[in-house]
């Protein structure tokens, strides 16, 4: 075990994985100089574990700034004997690709009848909360969870970021990484051994037995540092990290409603149609009887997010916003007015 | 031009043959109902398909647009499968989850047809991409047409062949019209001369109708290609006899009769058999390729007659290499 | 009035739209020669109607194949004094210009403080049910529906398809339609002078007591004929069709549910993170006591679109499978099993 | 070279001032934690700034990137409301919510500036096509950089604009770099050599930090578009002084120390003022003009600092032009 923190944790995935296997390589902008920390060990080439130095450029693959092209050769060599990860820096540019995505990356196995295999990983932060205005701040995964055919992982701590990013890559299907960068500076203990955490299983953030909440990335530390709150009022808040978005983990989510009755779904991406209303629908069709209050949804609104700081900070689900709504299902008193998102 | 063998050159023929055999079946098969939604056919360009998918080799790459059998048959794909995925039988190559816009060929190197214009595009890019990085000598080759020559994937496809010097044929097939739309009202400039500006060759093939002239085009660009010096952007002036897709009865009078006629005039198959012919080929010879050509069409038909249709339970296979992944 | 098809209300709407103000223009691939038959009377210049003929090549723009230009170009115009009518033909093609569509259309207006206003529709027919494999099946409205800043329409009948337009084309903010090619036959008495029908109104296609449907789209007749089904044994079914995905009118939704206490929610879009999904979640957490039986999702399954004629039927909401869900939320037996949509 | 009043002279020296004293006293602030997020200077790019912004009329459009103050303060934008936007608070040119990567400035022709690389092409495309439609005669200018030149909707654009003839500006600020990545390792062929291929001139300004030999080569561009003859690419080769934004630390020595004394060395700004010394105007005079723009400067940060942040409310408001649409 080591300190490491959820950066340098995909850093530390992705060299374990060009080192298991020669298929692998790295495509993307600006990752030869490292520029955005998870391909290299610091600012030089001198400094070890330099990506360049180590898998050379035939590996390292820097490209121009044509994210449609880059998903697209990604696919097409994925589709014909290498294993690509695809650093696309910030998720709001998955838009430029968004037909590759969808019409190529996601349908060619099922429409070629099985003959293609697409083992691929698009590597993307949310880089929201940040104040640099409504271009870079997306947090676009549920457009993605739509698309049936893509595999979708949102790691909230560095060892599921390692251990997920690891079994993204030896997946033989396509997998969108979302990271948080609002997460990167997190630290924990994480083997320094290679481990992987399957895709598809969820993880109990902490248990409880009164109300579930569903946190995704970010709003996982919110909804802990919520249900520590609410157990000084007695109130026993059982949080659960799905970690993958698709598969999503549909046992264990039921599993925990059932018990408690009474669901929060935090996430920080816009409200309609978000990963939040799917959980939502999941339990309210499946395990109706068990409920024993409404279902609240802690989202971003449905509003672009704005530049000014003073604007930005009540976008997001907070440890605030989270124990309100954890009020509410337990029917306890609200605190003053939370001036948070939605 | 390159000597070529008679063999090579019987191919050639009988591979046209095979294309119109294919899609003159398949137009009737749209119309009176046997084949589901519409076909694209490549009759007419028969030229243009066979002289650039036998300048590769079995084991290079291609990907393809919605005007898609011939390409899979011109790079040597047996017809049976095809035929049957038209129909959507569970013999079909893609298992009939495909159809015609969506046909693939492993085997021979055919990564799939695309309904999207110009999706398919940085596809084959990949694949000369992985070519590149695992060095194996492959070669690969994007088929678009005129209209997708506007879709700006392409130019971020070329840019990304040009600087990493990829194996990499992007083989223009303008039949002049984009649906009813003619490719002079919505291009600016002119398609091959596009190449330059991302540091490549830019080749015009005008008479496409020509199988040798296209043969010989594509062929140096993937002897450029396999000798490390990167891609090639080939044009090939080409005319499809038909409507855009089949059933589609387009008005408006988007191209004139005239015009039809004359290009009905250098029909590729037609001065195919007549340089064959000057080559000693004997008249027999080239009506067995005919021959043979229905044959094997009749016997892809049977194939797929003869087959059945997928089992329901299938739709729900392949999306995932694991079925669990599915909700 | 008269009798119309849905798609030559279209056509209808786009006309009146023309004639009515010069600023309107339509821009668009095969719009010259009505190739999608919304833009002329038939298949000849010489049939009365013919656009090019009436308005000329100035306001009918015939363009190349360059989706992501196209909407781009749009917006750029919207933004400077015209108010196109995009038709980009089939929605499986809106993924090339997604980038477009949220960074630009969707986001500028809010980015620059209210000075850009974005009098922009994009039209687009959902294409599925006709056998033409997953490339150009797509319904993908619901990952529009999670971006804030577009409004989308839905029409489900001849009247709506006219109206919904028309006001679509007068709305200041930008608008997305889809429209359902298996509807494009549908007709009706639609009244041949100018009407609007406003945004964010939903229909109540039926009215009844027990059970709500919300359906969307081609689901609309499929829910009706379902209800009407249930009616012999008694069920009187509500069947609602919000007409307007955003805004959603949630009070017409909310308010039947409400009364009936039971929800089925039918559309054609995939399931994950789908409108269905979403209204699902509204009325989880608005009126949850008001709620006596699970909620049912009748969707497309998580699944690209087979084109084997074989296959594909089953993949979406039918009569059959939308009664099945009605029946399970009222506690009748089932009938024989479904082959259907999940 | 078309002889310019003097007081355009002038006005091109403040101009160049402007950006280079609001971008400098903006990368202090980000530094000192009084902007939030980053900026991304113009600082070394001024003539390529504001040689073209002055080639257009305020009538006239544009769009830029996220390179992005010294296109509105050419296009004549008051700077009060610009800093006080790149400080988030409610007197911004966009209210706050746009922040530095997004401004705007409407009443100068300035459509917006794009945080996403090559989006914002279009946009101008798009204000081209409405001038043409609407017949106002009006030209629009995209800047974009060397990076953006290869994203492909810029190709569909510069097509686009070609068959219809738009009045519009393909500018390239070619930096020679994207963010680490330099130009020529990630670009094939010449940037400016792409127009060729899209039917419309290209033209190169090597000297590209001498504000007038970029003036003239987009004053001909816009007399070009103006009458009607379509579109134009320009790329000027130019270099940025800083980071590629404020704060940012890049290694590995992507672009060398030599180089940029050798840039310094062909200062824009020092350039400039050298030939106006040469054309009569006084020490004083130029002196003068720093000090204006230092004092306008001052004023943007006064007004700026004497401006409140947005209430939290108004986040809701602006998405659409009508409230009750939001959920
Ligand atoms: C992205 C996209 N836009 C539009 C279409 C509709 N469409 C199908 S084929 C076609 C014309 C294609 O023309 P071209 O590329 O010249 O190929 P051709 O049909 O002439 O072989 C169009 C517009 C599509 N399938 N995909
Ligand atoms: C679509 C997209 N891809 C990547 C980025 C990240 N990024 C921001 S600026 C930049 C470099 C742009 O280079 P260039 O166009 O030459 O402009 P310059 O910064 O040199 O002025 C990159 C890669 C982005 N903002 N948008
Ligand atoms: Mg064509
Ligand atoms: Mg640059």
């Amino acid at each position: 075990m080591t300190v490491m923190s959820y950066l340098s944790a995909i850093g530390a995935a992705q060299r374990e994985a060009m080192d298991a296997d020669d298929r692998v390589i790295i495509i993307g902008e600006d990752v030869e100089a490292n520029v955005y920390g998870t391909t290299g060990g610091g600012k030089s080439r001198s400094i070890e574990g330099d990506f360049l130095q180590r898998y050379g450029k035939n590996r390292i693959r820097n490209t121009p700034i044509s994210e449609e092209g880059i998903v697209g050769a990604a696919a097409g060599a994925a589709m014909t004997g290498l294993r690509p990860i695809v650093d696309l820096s910030y998720s709001s540019f998955l838009y430029m690709a968004m037909d590759q995505f969808v019409n190529q990356v996601a349908k060619n196995r099922y429409m070629f009848g099985g003959q293609a295999s697409m083992p691929v990983v698009f590597r993307s932060a949310m880089f929201y909360g940040l104040n640099t205005g409504a271009h870079h701040s997306d947090r676009p995964y549920p457009m993605f969870m739509n698309v049936p055919g893509l595999k979708i992982i949102a790691p909230a701590t560095p060892a599921d970021a390692k251990g997920l990013l690891r079994s993204a890559v030896d997946s033989d299907d396509p997998v969108l990484s979302f990271e948080a960068c609002l997460l990167w500076s997190t630290k924990e203990d994480v083997d320094e051994d290679e481990f992987w955490v399957p895709l598809g299983v969820a993880r109990t953030a902490r248990e409880g037995t009164d109300v579930t909440v569903v946190a995704i990335s970010s709003s996982v530390p919110e909804a802990v540092a919520a249900a520590e709150e609410l157990a000084k009022e007695g109130v026993s808040v059982e949080v659960i990290d799905p970690r993958t978005l698709v598969p999503l983990d549909r046992n264990a989510i039921l599993r925990s409603v059932a018990k408690t009755g009474r669901l929060v779904v935090a996430e920080p991406a816009h409200r309609t149609c978000g990963a939040a209303a799917e959980i939502s629908a999941l339990v309210a069709e499946e395990i109706f009887d068990s409920l024993r209050a409404p279902i609240i949804r802690v989202t971003a609104p449905d509003m672009q997010i704005p530049f000014s700081p003073s604007l930005e900070k009540q976008m997001y689900p907070t440890k605030a916003s989270i124990a309100a709504a954890i009020r509410r299902v337990v029917d306890l008193p609200a605190l003053e007015p939370v001036a948070a998102a939605v | 031009m390159a000597e070529l063998a008679r063999d090579t050159l019987r191919e050639m023929q009988l591979r046209m043959l095979r294309i119109r055999a294919f899609d003159e079946r398949a137009s009737k098969m749209v119309k009176r109902g046997h084949i589901p939604g519409t076909v694209h056919t490549s009759i007419g360009q028969e030229a243009q398909v066979v002289g650039a998918t036998m300048a590769l080799g079995t084991g290079d790459y291609m990907s393809g647009n919605h005007r898609s059998h011939g390409h899979p048959i011109g790079k040597g794909s047996p017809l049976g499968p095809l035929m049957a995925e038209l129909v959507g039988k569970a013999t079909g190559v893609c298992k009939g989850k495909g159809g015609s816009l969506h046909l693939a060929d492993f085997a021979v190197g055919s990564l799939g047809e695309s309904g999207i214009v110009g999706s398919s595009i940085p596809i084959a890019n990949g694949a000369a991409l992985s070519s590149k990085v695992l060095n194996n000598g492959k070669v690969a080759l994007a088929f678009f047409g005129d209209g997708a020559a506007n879709q700006g994937v392409l130019y971020e496809s070329m840019n990304m062949a040009g600087v990493w010097d990829l194996p990499m044929i992007f083989l223009c097939e303008n039949n002049q019209y984009a649906l009813s739309t003619p490719a002079h009202t919505v291009t600016s400039g002119i398609i091959s001369e596009r190449a330059a500006g991302f540091g490549m060759p830019g080749i015009r093939v005008e008479e496409g109708q020509d199988v040798l002239a296209v043969y010989d085009a594509v062929s140096a660009a993937v002897a450029r290609a396999r000798a490390g010096d990167g891609p090639t952007l080939v044009e090939v002036i080409t005319y499809r006899y038909n409507e855009h897709s089949e059933g589609l009865k387009l008005g408006t009078d988007y191209r004139n009769a005239d015009e039809r006629e004359a290009w009905l005039k250098k029909d590729p198959i037609v001065l195919f058999r007549q340089y064959l012919a000057s080559q000693g080929f004997s008249e027999e010879e080239l009506d067995g390729l005919q021959a043979t050509a229905l044959a094997e069409v009749d016997a892809a038909v049977a194939f797929s007659d003869a087959s059945p249709y997928p089992d329901l339970s299938v739709a729900f296979d392949d999306l995932y290499t694991d079925k669990e992944s599915v909700a």
